[in-house]
C-alpha cells in the first residue's frame, strides 16, 4: 500500500504502475518515481544499517547526497553495487537489496557494535589486532567481511559502453533555473552549447517549487525553456548525464546513463556513454547541497532534509510523514514546512534556533497553520527504528548551549536544515580554490583557474531572481568574448522574498560534553561522530587532512557531500579556530561514482590493442599455425603437420632448412628508406660500423647503441645508392627506432639533408633458406644468382612473374639464403609461387621458433632476449662491428670505468654436460648453492633450445668474464630448483667457419 | 607513551576515550639539531626513527612543508614485495620486507601489513623468460618466489580471465607469497609516534626555502619558520628531490612524473591477493575497507601537479577489464595522482653527495612505499656514520658517472 | 588473375561483413581498391623541387598544412617536407618522368596503405567516437585533411564532399583493426560495407 | 588532459603526441674529450624544473615533427610552442 502517496501532484504517471522488490518484498510505484520516492510512498522507514555501528537508517535526502539508501540492484552478471535509491529511476521488475543487515534489516545482530561503540572510536584498528603478530591474518579475515558495501558481479558484463568526443563553445553543467536560462541565452546567440543535467528532467530545484516565473508556473517555465533549447540545432541537451570530471584544458567527462532507467540489461543498446568534452567555456550551475544539523541521535529513521521533503511532495506526490517537526537555523527550510502542511500533514512545528524576526517565510508559515518555536533546538531523538518523538530545549545564543530542561514532542517525521553548501566540486577539480564566506556560512568558488564560471546556488546565490540574472549575464559575456552576438534577454520576473540570515549552528552543544551524550553523527556513511573528531584532535590529528583520514570523515561513497562542512566547523570548534583557518578540502573526480565499463568504453577485448597481421597471414592461418604475439604483430610460431607436437614440428622445419629448403615470412621486420645528401654522415653517427665505406649494393649487419653505450637495436642495412639506404629493425623495435632516429635528426642535426620513410607495411619480406634456395630461386628470376655475380651480403633488383622484387643475399640462419622484398599486395601471390617452385625440394614453411633455433645454432643474438638494457656490443661479442676512427652514438660510454670492467657479463654458449637436458631459459648460473646467505650468480641463460641438426641441446648465456671461462663448468638453476650441469663454450655451435652462408 | 593494545582500548573506553594522548608532539623548530630530515613522509619519518633507535641520536628534527604523510605516502597503492631481479635491489627490498613483518609490534602501531601474495603476470614468451630469470635469481638470493602457470593462477583467482584468446593471454606469473599490502597512513603516523617518543621533533607546516653551506659543508636550512642549524641534513622529498638538490647546487638524474591511481566503491571481498601486469599497465588489490585499489602507468611528461591525464586512467580501466571482465560494472569512486621521481635505471639514490653532510634519498620512482622501512634503516645508517650501509652502497649518486647502473629494466621492468 | 591492388588485410573481413551487415542507415563504408600510393619527400624552399613535382603530376602540390589537392590524383600534405599521392593511374610512366637532377625523393607505398571511404549523415558522429579531432561542419572543411588517431590506430582523414564523404587512409597492417573498429562502433548507426571495384 | 598546439597542425589532443623530455641538451661535439663526470652530466643529469620548462614533443600520430614547448610543470599551462629550428633553441644555453 502506497500509504504516503498523495492523490495528485508530482511528475508521475499514476496510470503506469510499476512493480519492484526490496529485500524480497514486492511493492508498487509509478512511472516517474525514483526507487527512493517509491519506498517513501510505501512508508518504508528502515532502508539500511550503518557502516560501523549497524544502526538502523532511513532515507535522508533525495539526490546524490543520500548516505543511507544504498542498494544492490539486480542479480547475476548485471547486478550493480552501491546504487543510491534517490538516483535510480524506477522501472518494472526492479530488484533492490539493502547491503547491510543480518539476519534482517530490522534486527541486525551486529548492533552490538553500537552498544560497545566506545571500543570502536576513530582509528581503533591502528591500536589493536597486533598481538600475537601472526593472528593479524585472522583479524583481517573478519574485518574484511565486516567492511564493503555491495558485491561485484561474478560474470563478465554483457552490456556495451561507448565513448563520444565532442567539442563545444560552452558546456553548461546543471539545468536548474540558472543553467537553463544561461543555456537559452547562449544557444540563441548561435554558440555551440551542451547542457547536461544528472536528472531525467531539466529544471533542478524548480521541479520542487511553486515559484511563479515571468507569470508562468515553474513547471510551465521549465517546459518553455526546454522547448526553446530543443529547437536550437546548435544546442545539445543531455539529461541523465553527470559531469563527473573536470580536467586540464577544459576537458570534461560526462557519464550519460542511456538505459539504466529502462531495465537491468537492455540487449543491443548502449548502456552508458562517456562524453569526452573539450569546451571553450564552462558554466558551472550544479546547485547546492543542504546540510544536516548535528545533535544526539540525529541519524534515526524518519529524519529527512527539508529540501528532500519538498522534492518528495512536489516531484513525486509523496508525503513522508503526518506529524512533522522541522528543525532549522535558516529561512529556506520554512518552505518544506509549508509544503508538507499544505499537502495535508496534521501537525507541523518549526523549531528555529534563531530568535523571531519578521520575514515573508514566517508569515507564510503562520498563514497555513504551522506552529513556530524560536530560540530552541532539538536536543535528542526518541525511538530507534523509527522516530517517535523529539526533545526540544531552549537555546541560549549567548553561550551557544542549550538548556537542560527539555519538553517532549511526538512526531513521525523530523525535518532538518543546517543551511546550504554550494556544489563547488567541479570548480575545485578544475584547479580553482574555494573561499569561506562568513555572511553565507559556506564555501563559495574563488577565482576560476580555467575558462569557467559558477552561477546560481553553486555560486552561493540563493534568491531565484539573482540566479536567473547571473545565468543571463554569464552567458552573454561568454558568447560575446567568443565572438558571437549576444541576444537581448529580459529577466523574467519572480517573487522577491526577503530572507533573514542563517545562524551558524554546527552542533547542538549541551552543558555536558558531547562524549557523554548519545552519538551525534557528522558523516552518516562512515559513522563518524562528533566524539571521533574530538578524539582525533586529542590524539594530535589536527590538520583537516589528518582528521578526515583518521575518522574517515568524507571518505564514504558520497564523498562527504553531507558531512564535510559540518565536520570542518566542528573541528574548528574543537581547535578553537575559525573555520576559514581549518582550510578547504580539494575534491577529485569522480563527482559521483562511474562504472569501470563506461570509462573503458569500446576499447576492450580484441579491440584492447590493434592486432597486426602480415600480408601472408592467410597462408599461416590455413596451415593452422599457432601464432606468437610480438609487439602488436601475430607471427606464425611453427607449422604443425597432422597432429605433430611443437618439438617434432620444429625439428622437421630445422632439418629441412639446413638440408634442403625452408621458407619464412619475415614481413614484420621494421623497414626504413633513408635518402638525402647527408644520408651517409647521418648513418655514420647512428651505426657503429663504417657506413661510408660500404659499396653500392652492399649489405651489412649493423647495430645501434643508446648514448649509454648499450645495444638498442640491430638488423641488416644496405646501401642502394650514393645517398640511398635501406635499414631493417627488429619487429618490436620498429616504431621506437623510427621516432628515435627522427628525434636525433630533427632536434640534434636539423641541418642534415636526410629523409626517412617507413616501408614496413609496403614491403613484405620472404626468406628462402637452405642449400637449395639458390637453385629454386634461379628458376624464377633472370638475374644471375651465382656467387660470382651475387655474392653473400649483396642486394639487387629483380622480377618474378612480372612482379618487381628486391633480392638480398643475407642469412639469419647461417645457411645459403635469400630475402625477397615485394609490394605487400603481391606478397601472398609470390609466396604461393615460391611454395610451388620449391615443391620438388620439399620446401618447408617455418615459424619464429625454428628461426630462433637456427640463429642460436649460429650464435646470432636477439636484441631484447639475449640482451637487456645492460649489454654493450663488446659484451655481446660484437666488438668487430665497432669503428675505431669515427664517433657514433654511445661510443663515449664504452670508455666509462664500468664498461671497461674485466668481469662484465659476456655472451657465451652453453652445453649441458649430460648432453640431453634442455636448460630452462632464464635459469641462473652458479658454482654451487651457498649454505647460507645469497648464492653468487655469474649470469643467466638467455636462449635455450634442442638442436635437431646437432642432436643435442644448446644455449646462449650472459656470464661474468665468460670469454675467459670456455671449458669451465657451472650449474644452471631454474625456479623449480632443478640444477643442470653445463659447460661454457663459444657462442656458436654449427658451421663454425660460416661456410654454408657464403657457399660458392 | 601509553602502549596501544586491546586492553588500552578497553580501559580508555571506560573513560569515554578522554585519556588518549597525542600520538606525536607537534613541535616547533629549535635553533639547532644534530640532524635534520627534510620530508615528513614515510621514508623521512622512518629515517628519523632509526636514527634515534639504532644510532642513539636524540636531537633530530623532521621538517615537513605540509602535514606528515600527505605526499606520496597517502597517494600510493600500498604494494609491498621484494622479488626484484638485481641482487642489489632485491637485498634492499628484502631487508625492507623483513622489517615490515615485525613493524606493527616494533612501533606498536598496526600498519596492517597483509601478506596476501603478489602475482606479476606474464603475457608473452619473453615475459615468461624474464619471470623465470627473476624468480630463480630471487630464490638464490634467499627470497621466496615461485613461477605459477595460468591454471594455478585461475585456481587462486577464480575471477581472472585466463582465456587463451585474450588480446594479452595470461601465460603465467611470478608469485611472492610473503608480499602483500599495508595501510599507507599508518606507516607515517606509526613512525611519527614512535620517533616522537624517542625525542624526535616533528615539525609540520615548515617548508624548506634554502640550504646553507660553508664551503662544501652544509650548515643548515632556511625554512618558512626560520633558519635551522645542522651539520647533517637528509633530504627525503620524493618528487621534489630535484628542487631541493638545486638549492644545494646539485643536479640529479631524475624526472618527476605524475603517477595516477584510483579506487572503486567498497565491495565485499572479491580479490584476496595482488595482481600486477606491466604488459597491460595495471595493478590491482582490494583494501581491507573493500575498495579495489588500482594503479595506472606513469604519465609521459614531467609534472608536479599531482594529477595526470584522463586517457591514462581510461587505458588502465581497459587493462583491468581485460584481466577481470566482471569488474566492468564496478564503479570508480575517486582518482588522484602523485609525483614520482624516476631515475635512469629505475633504482633509487640513497647516497652521500658532493656537499659534506648533505644526504639524498630519492629516485624511488613508482616503487617507494614498499621500501619505506628499509630505506629509513639504511639512510639512517648513512647519515649517522657518514658512510653508506652495505645494502645501499650500490645506490650511490656516482654510479651514473662510472656507468655502474643497477639495471632493473632488464626483467623487473616497471617497479610498483 | 591477380588483382594488383587488392589489400588482403581486409579481404576476409569484407567478405564476412557483406553477408552479415544490415543496410545502411545514412552510413556506408567502401574499401577502395585499385589505387596506388606514392610518398614524396623534398624541400619547400627548393622551387625546382616544387616545379618538378607539379610537372610530373600535372597538379599543384598542396603547400598549406593539412590540405590536399584534387586533379588527376589526390595529393595530401603529410608534413612540411612530405606528401602522399593517391592515384588510379599506372605508376611506371609517372616514375619515368622523374629527373635524377632534382632533390625529389619518392617511395612507392602502394602495398602500404588501404583507403576506406566513409559516407553519410552519421559519418561525423561515428568518427568522433574514436577521433579527438574537432571534425564539426564549421571546423573540418572540404579540402582539409589531417593525420590523427581513430581508436588506437593512426589514420589520414580527409573530407572530400558535403554528403559528407571522408577518405580514411590507414597503414595496411592497421586496416583490419580500423575496419573492425568502424564495424563495432558503427553498429549504433548501422554500417554497410561494400567492396568497390 | 593536455591540448598541445603543433606548430604545423594546430591544437591537437595530447594523445597524438609523444614526449621528448628536456629540450636544448646539446650533444657534445667531441665526446671523447669529456671526462666521465661531464659525460654523465650530459647523459643523465636533468633540470627537472618545477615551473617554466622548455621541453620537446613529437606530433607522432600527425606530421611526425619534433618541436619545442614551453610549459609550466605545476599548472601544466603551455606558454608557447615553437618549431625546432626557430631561435628559441639557439638562445637556450647549452650544457
Amino acid at each position: 500500500m502506497q500509504t504516503n502517496r498523495l492523490n495528485q501532484g508530482g511528475f508521475i504517471d499514476r496510470h503506469k504502475t510499476l512493480r519492484f522488490t526490496f529485500n524480497g518484498q514486492s511493492y508498487f510505484g509509478y512511472q516517474g518515481d525514483t526507487l527512493a520516492s517509491a519506498l517513501v510512498a510505501n512508508d518504508i522507514k528502515i532502508v539500511g544499517r550503518s557502516f560501523k555501528y549497524h544502526r538502523p537508517r532511513g532515507i535522508i535526502g533525495s539526490g546524490a547526497e543520500e548516505p543511507n539508501a544504498i542498494f544492490q540492484i539486480g542479480s547475476g552478471a548485471t547486478t550493480e553495487a552501491g546504487m543510491r535509491a534517490t538516483q535510480i529511476e524506477l522501472y518494472d521488475g526492479l530488484v533492490a537489496k539493502s547491503e547491510k543487515g543480518w539476519p534482517s534489516l530490522s534486527f541486525d545482530i551486529a548492533i552490538i557494535n553500537d552498544w560497545f561503540s566506545k571500543l570502536f572510536g576513530a582509528g581503533f584498528y591502528y591500536k589493536t589486532f597486533m598481538y600475537p603478530a601472526k593472528f593479524w591474518k585472522i583479524y583481517e579475515y573478519f574485518l574484511r567481511r565486516m567492511a564493503g558495501l555491495g558485491r561485484a558481479p561474478k560474470q563478465p558484463d554483457p552490456d556495451h559502453y561507448s565513448h563520444q568526443n565532442i567539442h563545444c563553445d560552452i558546456l553548461i553543467v546543471g539545468a536548474g533555473p540558472a543553467g537553463l536560462i544561461a543555456g537559452v541565452s547562449a544557444g540563441k546567440s548561435g554558440a555551440k552549447v551542451i547542457i547536461a543535467d544528472d536528472q531525467a528532467m531539466f529544471g533542478g530545484s524548480l521541479l520542487a517549487s511553486k515559484e511563479i516565473i515571468g507569470g508562468q508556473s515553474s513547471e510551465e517555465w521549465i517546459a518553455s525553456q526546454v522547448e526553446i533549447l530543443k529547437t536550437l540545432p546548435n544546442v545539445t541537451c543531455l539529461p541523465r548525464s553527470t559531469v563527473f570530471g573536470y580536467y586540464d584544458y577544459n576537458f570534461l567527462t560526462i557519464n550519460e546513463r542511456c538505459t539504466n532507467h529502462l531495465s537491468e540489461f537492455t540487449a543491443g543498446k548502449i548502456r552508458q556513454k562517456l562524453w569526452r568534452v573539450r569546451a571553450k567555456r564552462v558554466v558551472l550551475a550544479q546547485g547546492a547541497f543542504e546540510r544536516p544539523l548535528v545533535f544526539p541521535n540525529n541519524d534515526r529513521p524518519g529524519i529527512m532534509l527539508a529540501s528532500a521533503v519538498s522534492n518528495y511532495i512536489h516531484r513525486y506526490g509523496v508525503i513522508p510523514g503526518k506529524n512533522a517537526v522541522l528543525f532549522t537555523n535558516n529561512d529556506s527550510a520554512y518552505q518544506a514546512a509549508i509544503d508538507i502542511k499544505t499537502a495535508g500533514a496534521q501537525s507541523v512545528l518549526i523549531v528555529d534556533s534563531r530568535s523571531e524576526q519578521p520575514s515573508d517565510m514566517v508569515d507564510a508559515a503562520k498563514k497555513c497553520g504551522v506552529e513556530l518555536q524560536f530560540d530552541a533546538v532539538i536536543r535528542n531523538v526518541i525511538g530507534n527504528k523509527s522516530i517517535k518523538a523529539v526533545q526540544i530545549s531552549a537555546y541560549d545564543a549567548s553561550d551557544n548551549t542549550c538548556k537542560d530542561k527539555a519538553e517532549k514532542r511526538d512526531c513521525d517525521l523530523l525535518i532538518y536544515s543546517g543551511g546550504w553548501s554550494p556544489a563547488v566540486h567541479l570548480h575545485s577539480q578544475s584547479g580553482g580554490k574555494n573561499k569561506w564566506d562568513n555572511e553565507r556560512h559556506c564555501f563559495v568558488p574563488g577565482k576560476p583557474s580555467q575558462a569557467s564560471s559558477s552561477i546560481g546556488s553553486c555560486n552561493g546565490t540563493w534568491i531565484l531572481e539573482d540566479c536567473l540574472k547571473e545565468g543571463i549575464t554569464c552567458a552573454q559575456e561568454m558568447v560575446t568574448n567568443l565572438g558571437f552576438k549576444a541576444v537581448d534577454m529580459k529577466l523574467p520576473s519572480s517573487k522577491k522574498t526577503k530572507i533573514n540570515p542563517m545562524m551558524p549552528l554546527w552542533q547542538v552543544i549541551a552543558k555536558d560534553s558531547s562524549e557523554n551524550l548519545p552519538k551525534q553523527f557528522v558523516d552518516y556513511q562512515n559513522d563518524t561522530t562528533v566524539s571521533d573528531i574530538y578524539l582525533a584532535v586529542r590524539e594530535g590529528y589536527t590538520g583537516i587532512e589528518h582528521v578526515k583520514r583518521y575518522t574517515a570523515l568524507g571518505f564514504g561513497t558520497d564523498q562527504g557531500k553531507l558531512g564535510n562542512i559540518n565536520g570542518m566547523a566542528i573541528l574548528g570548534q574543537a581547535l578553537k579556530k575559525p573555520i576559514e583557518q581549518i582550510g578547504t578540502t580539494t575534491f577529485r573526480p569522480a563527482y559521483t561514482p562511474v562504472t569501470f565499463g563506461v570509462v573503458a568504453g569500446e576499447d576492450i577485448d580484441e579491440m584492447f590493442e590493434p592486432t597486426r597481421k602480415t600480408a601472408i597471414h592467410d597462408f599461416h592461418a590455413d596451415r593452422k599455425a599457432p601464432f606468437e604475439i610480438v609487439g602488436q604483430w601475430l607471427r606464425p610460431w611453427y607449422f604443425p603437420e597432422d597432429n605433430e607436437d611443437m618439438l617434432s614440428a620444429v625439428s622437421r622445419e630445422c632439418i629441412a632448412a639446413r638440408s634442403s629448403l625452408g621458407i619464412m615470412d619475415a614481413s614484420t621486420l621494421g623497414k626504413i628508406d633513408v635518402c638525402g645528401k647527408d644520408a651517409v654522415s647521418f648513418l655514420e653517427k647512428i651505426y657503429t660500423h663504417d657506413v661510408a665505406k660500404m659499396a653500392i649494393g652492399q649489405c651489412a649487419y649493423g647495430i645501434m647503441l643508446g648514448e649509454d653505450g648499450m645495444i638498442k637495436d640491430d638488423g641488416v642495412m644496405a646501401r642502394l645508392g650514393e645517398n640511398h639506404f635501406y635499414l631493417t629493425t627488429t619487429t618490436g623495435g620498429a616504431a621506437n627506432v623510427m621516432s628515435w632516429l627522427e628525434q636525433w635528426l630533427q632536434t640534434e642535426w636539423p641541418h642534415l639533408d636526410v629523409y626517412m620513410t617507413s616501408l614496413t607495411d609496403h614491403l613484405s619480406t620472404i626468406a628462402l633458406v637452405g642449400p637449395n634456395s639458390r637453385r629454386v630461386l634461379q628458376t624464377l628470376v633472370n638475374t644471375d644468382l651465382s656467387a660470382e655475380f651475387f655474392p653473400f651480403m649483396r642486394t639487387c633488383k629483380s622480377e618474378i612473374a612480372g612482379i618487381a622484387i628486391d633480392l638480398y643475399r643475407v642469412s639469419f640462419s647461417g645457411e645459403l639464403a635469400f630475402e625477397v622484398n615485394v609490394n605487400s599486395n603481391f606478397a601472398l601471390h609470390l609466396w604461393n609461387l615460391l611454395m610451388k617452385a620449391g615443391k620438388d625440394f620439399g620446401i618447408t614453411p617455418y615459424g619464429t621458433e625454428t628461426m630462433h633455433v637456427l640463429r642460436a645454432e649460429k650464435g646470432f643474438i636477439i636484441v631484447g632476449q639475449d640482451t637487456d638494457g645492460s649489454v654493450n656490443p663488446l659484451d655481446a661479442g660484437l666488438g668487430w662491428l665497432i669503428s675505431k676512427e669515427k664517433d657514433f652514438l654511445g661510443k663515449r660510454s664504452l670508455e666509462r670505468a664500468d664498461s671497461l670492467r674485466k668481469d662484465r657479463k659476456q655472451l657465451v654458449g652453453l652445453l649441458s654436460v649430460d648432453n640431453k637436458s634442455v636448460i630452462p631459459e632464464g635459469a641462473q648460473l652458479i658454482e654451487k648453492k651457498a649454505t647460507s646467505g645469497p648464492t653468487p650468480m655469474y649470469g643467466h641463460v638467455s636462449s635455450s633450445y634442442y638442436s635437431p641438426i646437432l642432436g643435442h641441446p644448446i644455449a646462449l648465456a650472459l656470464v661474468q668474464s665468460g670469454r675467459n671461462r670456455y671449458g669451465e663448468k657451472l650449474l644452471a638453476v631454474s625456479s623449480d630448483a632443478k640444477a643442470i650441469e653445463v659447460s661454457i663454450t663459444k657462442p656458436i655451435f654449427y658451421d663454425l667457419k660460416g661456410e654454408q652462408q657464403r657457399v660458392e | 607513551m601509553k602502549k596501544y593494545s586491546a586492553f588500552s582500548l578497553f580501559k580508555n573506553a571506560l573513560t569515554n576515550n578522554k585519556n588518549w594522548q597525542a600520538s606525536w608532539r607537534d613541535a616547533s623548530p629549535k635553533s639547532k639539531y644534530d640532524a635534520i630530515i627534510v620530508g615528513g613522509g614515510g621514508h623521512g619519518l622512518a629515517t628519523a626513527y632509526y636514527l634515534a633507535k639504532n644510532h642513539g641520536m636524540k636531537n633530530i628534527a623532521v621538517v615537513e612543508k605540509g602535514w606528515i604523510g600527505g605526499g606520496n605516502t597517502a597517494r600510493n597503492t600500498t604494494i609491498v614485495r621484494s622479488n626484484y631481479l638485481c641482487k642489489e635491489s632485491s637485498l634492499l627490498y628484502e631487508k625492507s620486507l623483513k622489517l615490515w613483518e615485525g613493524l606493527s609490534q616494533d612501533i606498536n602501531f598496526n600498519v596492517m601489513f597483509s601478506q596476501r601474495g603478489v602475482y606479476n603476470l606474464g603475457h608473452t614468451l619473453q615475459d615468461m623468460r624474464d619471470i623465470e630469470r627473476r624468480v630463480s635469481a630471487n630464490q638464490l638470493n634467499g627470497i621466496d618466489a615461485e613461477v605459477v602457470n595460468a591454471q594455478q593462477i585461475k585456481e587462486a583467482i577464480p575471477l581472472i580471465n585466463t582465456s587463451a584468446t585474450a588480446r594479452y593471454p595470461i601465460l603465467g606469473a611470478s608469485l611472492q607469497r610473503r608480499a602483500g599490502v599495508a595501510r599507507h597512513d599508518a606507516i607515517a603516523w606509526g613512525y611519527a609516534r614512535a620517533a616522537s617518543e624517542l625525542g624526535v621533533d616533528i615539525i609540520q607546516q615548515c617548508e624548506v626555502t634554502g640550504i646553507r653551506k660553508n664551503g662544501s659543508q652544509v650548515t643548515g636550512i632556511e625554512t618558512t619558520r626560520g633558519y635551522i642549524e645542522s651539520k647533517k641534513v637528509g633530504v627525503v622529498v620524493a618528487g621534489h628531490a630535484s628542487v631541493l638538490a638545486d638549492m644545494a647546487g646539485i643536479r640529479l638524474p631524475l624526472e618527476s612524473h605524475p603517477l595516477q591511481a584510483y579506487v572503486s566503491e567498497p565491495l565485499k571481498p572479491v580479490l584476496d591477493t595482488v595482481i600486477m601486469s606491466n604488459a597491460v599497465h595495471g595493478y590491482v588489490s582490494q583494501s581491507d575497507k573493500g575498495e579495489l585499489v588500482i594503479g595506472a602507468g606513469i604519465d609521459s611528461y614531467i609534472g608536479y601537479g599531482q594529477r595526470g591525464s584522463f586517457h591514462t586512467i581510461e587505458h588502465c580501466m581497459q587493462a583491468i577489464i581485460a584481466l577481470f571482465p566482471n569488474f566492468s560494472r564496478v564503479r570508480m569512486l575517486r582518482q588522484w595522482g602523485g609525483i614520482v621521481d624516476v631515475s635512469p635505471d629505475a633504482c633509487p639514490i640513497l647516497s652521500k653527495t658532493p656537499v659534506e653532510g648533505l644526504y639524498l634519498n630519492c629516485g624511488w620512482g613508482t616503487g617507494g612505499f614498499k621500501a619505506t622501512p628499509g630505506s629509513g634503516w639504511t639512510f639512517a645508517h648513512t647519515i649517522a656514520n657518514n658512510q653508506p650501509h652495505e645494502l645501499n652502497a650500490p645506490f650511490s649518486l656516482d654510479r651514473f658517472s662510472t656507468g655502474a647502473l643497477i639495471d632493473e629494466h632488464g626483467a623487473a621492468a616497471v617497479a610498483h | 588473375m591477380l588483382n594488383e591492388n587488392k589489400n588482403y588485410a581486409l579481404d576476409d573481413f569484407i567478405n564476412e561483413e557483406k553477408s552479415s551487415l544490415s543496410s545502411s542507415q545514412g552510413l556506408g563504408i567502401n574499401i577502395r581498391a585499385e589505387i596506388n600510393f606514392l610518398n614524396i619527400r623534398g624541400s619547400i624552399n627548393d622551387s625546382d623541387f616544387i616545379k618538378h613535382v607539379e610537372a610530373v603530376f600535372q597538379q599543384a602540390l598542396p603547400l598549406d598544412f593539412n590540405t590536399f589537392s584534387v586533379g588527376e590524383h589526390h595529393i595530401y600534405w603529410l608534413a612540411p617536407d612530405e606528401w602522399l599521392v593517391v592515384t588510379e593511374h599506372d605508376l611506371k610512366p609517372i616514375l619515368q618522368k622523374i629527373s635524377p637532377e632534382i632533390d625529389l625523393y619518392i617511395t612507392n607505398q602502394t602495398g602500404g596503405y588501404t583507403q576506406l571511404i566513409l559516407q553519410g549523415d552519421y559519418a561525423r558522429s561515428l568518427l568522433s567516437k574514436g577521433c579527438t579531432l574537432d571534425i564539426g561542419e564549421k571546423k573540418f572543411l572540404i579540402g582539409q585533411c589531417a593525420q590523427t588517431g581513430l581508436g588506437k590506430a593512426g589514420i589520414l582523414l580527409a573530407l572530400t564532399d558535403s554528403k559528407p564523404s571522408f577518405n580514411i587512409i590507414v597503414r595496411r597492417s592497421f586496416a583490419e583493426y580500423v575496419g573492425l573498429w568502424l564495424k563495432q562502433c558503427g553498429n549504433e548507426f548501422g554500417v554497410n560495407f561494400t567492396h568497390k571495384h | 588532459m593536455l591540448l598541445i598546439k603543433c606548430p604545423w597542425c594546430g591544437e591537437r589532443d595530447e594523445t597524438e603526441f609523444s614526449y621528448g623530455g628536456e629540450a636544448a641538451i646539446k650533444r657534445p661535439l667531441k665526446p671523447k674529450d669529456l671526462n666521465d663526470k661531464d659525460w654523465a652530466d650530459y647523459l643523465f643529469m636533468r633540470k627537472n624544473t618545477r615551473g617554466l620548462f622548455l621541453e620537446q614533443w613529437n606530433h607522432s600520430v600527425g606530421c611526425r615533427q619534433w618541436f619545442l614547448v614551453e610549459r609550466n610543470t605545476v599548472t601544466y599551462e603551455i606558454i608557447s610552442t615553437k618549431r625546432m629550428n626557430s631561435d628559441a633553441l639557439n638562445s637556450e644555453d647549452s650544457q
